[in-house]
């Protein structure tokens, strides 16, 4: 059902966006204005078209949009003339500007486009069909709203920007689910930078059972896939923050209180020594680390979790409107990488519909600024890290999933130690040299079996009578996994005096 | 013992998965007494009762080690009585996300098989989901329902003994999601649009044949299914290794004596530790095609 | 000029390949006196003329500057006019070497297309071979015509304008291989036999969908060809790049106060320089199938 | 046409076997036993049938063979039963063995075979038509006498020993030679420890017209596979051999001399100190850099260029035996690599048929040993690397190769200076890493353009009715290409002062 309050996806044709769902709140989307109040009470999955800028519901084949939208390229051989649209179609721009100026449907201007074209009537039935679905999907103004599932998410952050969740592909991060074995009644550590989705998908294979303890970087949890969930909030209590740069203090508790505390004096800090900020603040949630550096306004302080979540991913967007290929030191430009920014987004989540200009009206967060309930949010946070380094410190967890844009190898081994025997765990990373690195000091620690560094091949095929074939374009890489399942160590020392060493060594390579 | 429950302990009558080598291990049911014959020597079931799972265990007297891990459905996977081919980890883990499986879902699977996939789906829908499962083989059949009793699954899966080509799977409006893995997968099409949850849900049908998806592919979309797409997913394992490449002797004054001695080894080398990807590797399981069934539109 | 021999020097009236960057390549045959437009500017013929191939050439007043390189059928393949899809070096470098192509191997293709495949293949079987070259089109057989006269080819290639599906290759035992591109190759299969020496030959047949290969190799089948095969071949072009990933901030002593700046990114990094897979990448162009003619048995 | 002396394929099913062509000699393969006398004369490409040692022509459609010999796996779903030959097959070994005795043909085995299977009649038509096939295989003894061509050779190294050809693979191979644009009246530069594969594919290519100069590891050339091309002795007159550790002497004649002087000096000393070697002994010439230390029983002199690789091919061979998977220095065994040696093949070009057994008969190359023929090819070969030298000096070759089991960048770094400008090169290796630093060595140096390190992705597919898919195996690399084409370098101290050096780092990035 779609519900307000509640985050769904609007697909218009193969672009899908993210929204929250509000009344009287016009949502933009590849040029559509709509609102969508009378979506509400519908259930999710339902289509709508767009006319005067509200929604109609209408059935699924609506459209010539039914085909499936497999890749459009397409090598048609069969047509012998090469199509020019260029010259072919009579029609102009400001024709097409002046029949939607005058409110004519989708429907209608594609069939005057049809018409209007000089080979429509030459070409095949199927490319008929391929000229037709191709303008639908320009012209027709239909939409589709959808609960935000992972397989969804991923492939938008996938095709909007990668970068954004460490180019981690929709199988591979299957793979890491499944062979994490993550399942409801577990206690599973995450580090993701990947905008929350992996911690996402560990909540909702954990349906809000079990112990989810986030090793966040930055100053506070980082969640905006997380977010488009809609998990209840029972599922909140689950989840425990802890903060990757105290990963050395699982074990010292005296340790872990004075790092909080030189967090808090340091908080004050500005790197661009404007005024004091607040230790909530969201200036280093997500450092960029290895993205161009922005200048970004900074913000003092900030009201609800998830509000402070939505800003930073605001940060984020503008920032990522300068966004490089992440990680090229070389001198070669990455321009091939063409990341769309998800400001778009942001812009709705945080309720200034106006953002897309140039002056970006601001909440004022400064009215929040000394809120008692503030103070009472940090208590709670210093709670819960020391309920999560508790939990660590037990060495029991059941699983371990990493995708960062770290170099894994000291995550791991800071992390694996507190997994108990038999338990599995899987690394991810988009280049394939960390985890080498990580798999050798593994070998060398030892306490691991069945380590795995794999690598996933993904491609579509195009299933449609006489035109069988794989997709004309398929992603190069949807990077590395190393995975592997903890056993005891105790025995170690002393079992190896009593086995004589050739058995010994015969067993441990494998 | 459950298999979609860690626990901490091995007891009498848990399932274990015996690892010998990486390419080598075994389910165990443990009985008091009992003794598993291990190419490293014999194995007390006794050795591992009130152990911690993944712990080392001596066998043969102490002249070998084996461990013993807690079961997972990848591990049973990889250890299972192949009763048909079955489908593999890499295939089910895509087959797992892209049917939108989470704890509570409701899914309708046919045929069981050797249950390698029954077992990943239970875990994933645990604990309040159920798993409808159906074998045209019989003793399959049963064979597969002992299995999820023994794995402390029954509450979670049902299974039946039907030809669900000609006799339908008998459910409606129940399910999240579906998954076929049928010879003629095109024939369970229209019973699962039936069994599919009036809401909507997924569907997911593997063939490893171009004409089996191509039919249907067909059938799914003369019977309302929308954004069907078929993909193929390959795992690539790597060797990870040190490697070290010998530097050619161009003649250079001070190496040239050496290189005439076959044994001395001196010349440099370029060393660099690699994944090295596999000389073979599986080159095709499956096509996997998925489709979705959207809520039907009471509109005008 | 002779696009099948290299020469040193420039001459007018030769063809040369400007490149531009690697993403950026033009054909340019040289008039002196003419001036082609770059992006870095105007570009004399007249400064190419004379000069050394793969010479550095000023242009734009020496605002910028080219490179004018010898064509090569792989550059001609990057750069040619498209009149029609073309088939590309991967696909191109395979089936030469399937066809056992070699100096005086006589070919038979079908269609010329754009030429991209003709000219790989006159490059391997000059001087001594020769290819037949059927196209469907007039206008395209022209043009390829054209082509090969200004690419000094043409004692080496016969181009027909003929449809080879309706009227046959009207070869008969003169070919060393056969290689076909059409929309229904099948079609053409009892010609290409016909057209293929009685010692036997080889034939290969591009097409980019299931149901063009699955017809055809039933035809090649029922014409008494063996070894028959199919294959696909993508390539993978990486970009090598030093990376630097950085070092997590665990709550080292030392390196504590450092990470909350994030301008200053003295932490530590994991450096290494690989060879990144493109984000996006060919998924498929064609299956190239294959099949041997063997010679007729003169037995009892 | 089978002619004598040329070297020619034995296809027995999917296993290929390089052998002689010569009368009264026989042929071992694949357990079977056979002479060659009847097929000298007929065309390449016959199928024969082996009765009584002797070959009798049939057609190619012979047997049950015909249909398309994919990778036997299949899924074969539709087959409910699950078949377990052990128990089905009520036909015994001895059973069989007896029937073999008594001279039953093939066919008659296999309808024995197929009466005698208890699941035969329940299996679908398909699931007979493999079945059959599959005996087929085994029981059926015919053979296919083939051309060597580059396709056929190539697999069957890729078969049997890819090791030996640095694990090159046959669409890697081609991109070679095509990217290398190598062709007739071409002078190309080949370095090549792949049994000279890579040398006898450009040697074809070029047709014996142009110069090929060999860059050879060792003491003499080697070119095991290049000598399955059966190539007229004119081609030879096109090819000149240097060794590979004159290369920095290219431009130094007197250094080059002293090179040679020093080899004389250097081979009177043997490395097993038994008895002082000629200089041409064959001792050195593959000296397994990468492989297991062999002893190798030392030979004196040698008589013929062409004897002398066969020679060196059979101590391959035995040091092959031995050989584990090349380049692997970490403690893993590469168990999985099965390399089958070539023993066989040299066997039988050596005219040694019972080199099967432990006492080896050797020719008796003693007598030879003051020959003064051999004097004169001494002076042959220092001439053909004078020659090889002054072609190399003059800096203007047309092509480079590389497909060799040494770290290639010093080679591209010494040998493209060789190559005229706009020329392409094309190097392999087995491994990304070494090409990767090759890469960065021909960026720092200049003079390139177009640098492209690529790796191609093969698959085989299964076209049969109702059963068409990928096969079920597929090899996990071919290695990987770099390649490129060498510009001029000469103007660029002087361009860079005249130009912009904006304008310049921007083109010089690509």
């Amino acid at each position: 059902m779609i519900e307000e309050g509640d985050q769904v996806l609007i697909q218009k044709a193969n672009v899908f966006r993210l929204v929250k769902v509000e009344r009287n709140k016009k949502i933009f989307t590849e040029k559509l204005q709509f609102f969508l109040d009378n979506a509400v009470g519908l259930p999710l999955g339902s289509k709508f078209e767009v006319r005067n800028k509200q929604l109609f519901q209408v059935p699924h084949d609506s459209g010539v949009n039914q085909v499936p939208s497999e890749a459009e390229v397409d090598t048609d051989r069969n047509n012998e003339k090469i199509q020019d649209d260029n010259r072919s179609q009579k029609l102009t721009k400001e024709d097409l500007k002046e029949m939607a100026k005058q409110g004519a449907k989708g429907e209608e201007i594609i069939e005057q486009l049809a018409q209007n074209n000089a080979n429509f009537k030459d070409k095949t039935s199927f490319s008929q069909a391929k000229y037709l679905r191709k303008k639908g999907k320009k012209y027709l103004n239909y939409i589709t709203i959808l609960r935000p599932t992972l397989r969804l998410l991923c492939n938008m952050y996938m095709a909007k920007s990668p970068s954004k969740i460490c180019h981690l592909r929709v199988d591979t991060l299957s793979q890491m689910l499944t062979v994490g074995n993550i399942h409801a009644h577990s206690k599973v550590i995450v580090v993701d930078t990947c905008q929350g989705l992996v911690l996402g998908a560990v909540m909702e294979r954990m349906g809000g059972l079990g112990t989810l303890v986030q090793v966040y970087h930055g100053d506070f949890p980082f969640r905006h896939a997380y977010d488009a969930f809609n998990f209840p909030a029972s599922f909140d209590e689950t989840m425990m923050p802890y903060p990757m740069n105290q990963l050395n203090y699982i074990h010292c508790p005296q340790s872990i209180k004075d790092g909080l505390q030189r967090e808090d004096q340091e908080s004050g800090v500005t790197s661009n020594g404007e005024e004091a900020m607040d230790q909530e603040v969201t200036k280093d949630a997500e450092p960029n680390v290895e993205e161009q550096k922005v200048e970004v306004a900074p913000e003092d302080s900030i009201s609800a979790p998830r509000t402070e979540q939505l800003l930073t991913e605001e940060q984020e967007g503008v920032s990522d409107s300068k966004e490089k290929d992440e990680n090229c030191t070389a001198g070669k430009a990455s321009s091939s990488d063409t990341e769309v920014n998800v400001e778009g987004e942001s812009e709705l989540l945080t309720g200034t519909p106006n953002a897309d200009g140039p002056t970006r009206k601001r909440p004022p967060w400064k009215q929040y600024k000394k809120d008692p309930a503030r103070l009472e949010r940090q208590r709670e946070r210093k709670e819960k890290i020391e309920q999560a380094r508790a939990v660590l410190q037990q060495g029991n967890m059941d699983g371990l999933l990493i995708a960062c844009k770290f170099h894994p190898g000291p995550l791991v081994e800071a992390l694996l130690p507190c997994l108990a025997p038999s338990r599995t765990f899987a690394v991810y990373c988009q280049h394939r040299e960390p985890l080498v690195d990580c798999y050798n000091r593994l070998r060398a620690k030892g306490g691991v079996l069945k380590l795995q560094l794999t690598e996933t091949w993904l491609r579509n095929f195009q299933i449609l009578p006489g035109r069988t074939r794989p997709d004309m374009q398929m992603s190069g890489t949807g990077g590395y996994l190393l995975s592997g399942i903890t056993v005891t160590m105790e025995t170690d020392s002393t079992s190896s005096t009593t086995e004589p060493p050739l058995k010994k060594a015969k067993l441990e390579t494998d | 013992m459950s298999f979609v429950r860690y626990k901490a302990i091995v007891e009498e009558g848990d399932v274990v998965i015996v690892y010998l080598t990486h390419e080598s291990m075994f389910p165990l049911t443990l009985e008091a007494g009992r003794i598993f014959q291990t190419r490293f020597g014999a194995l007390r079931h006794s050795d591992i009762i009130g152990k911690r799972f993944g712990s080392k265990i001596l066998c043969g007297g102490g002249r070998g080690y084996v461990y013993a891990l807690h079961p997972t459905p990848e591990l049973w996977t990889l250890t299972l009585p192949h009763r048909t081919q079955i489908v593999y980890t890499t295939d089910i883990s895509m087959l797992t996300l892209q049917l939108d499986l989470k704890p509570g879902s409701v899914v309708v699977e046919s045929g069981t098989g050797s249950g390698s996939v029954s077992h990943a789906v239970i875990r994933t829908i645990a604990p309040t989901g159920h798993l409808y499962t159906f074998e045209f083989h019989q003793q399959r059949a049963e064979k597969a329902r002992e299995e999820f009793s023994d794995h402390g699954l029954s509450n979670l899966v049902t299974v039946t003994h039907r030809n669900v080509c000609t006799d339908g799977f008998g459910l409606s409006d129940v399910a999240d999601a579906v998954f076929l893995d049928l010879p003629s997968p095109w024939e369970a099409v229209a019973s699962a649009k039936l069994a599919l949850k009036k809401a909507g849900g997924r569907l997911c049908s593997f063939s490893p044949c171009v004409e089996q998806i191509q039919r249907t592919c067909d059938k799914l979309r003369s019977h309302g299914f929308c954004d069907i797409t078929t993909i193929e997913c390959l795992l690539r394992t790597f060797d990870v290794r040190t490697i070290a490449l010998p530097e050619p002797d161009l003649g250079q004054p001070d190496s040239c004596v050496q290189t005439r001695h076959e044994g001395s080894e001196t010349a440099q080398s370029f060393t660099f530790k690699s994944a090295v990807p596999p000389k073979d590797m599986p080159g095709h399981t499956g096509f996997l095609t998925f489709a979705t069934l959207y809520p039907q539109v009471e509109t005008s």
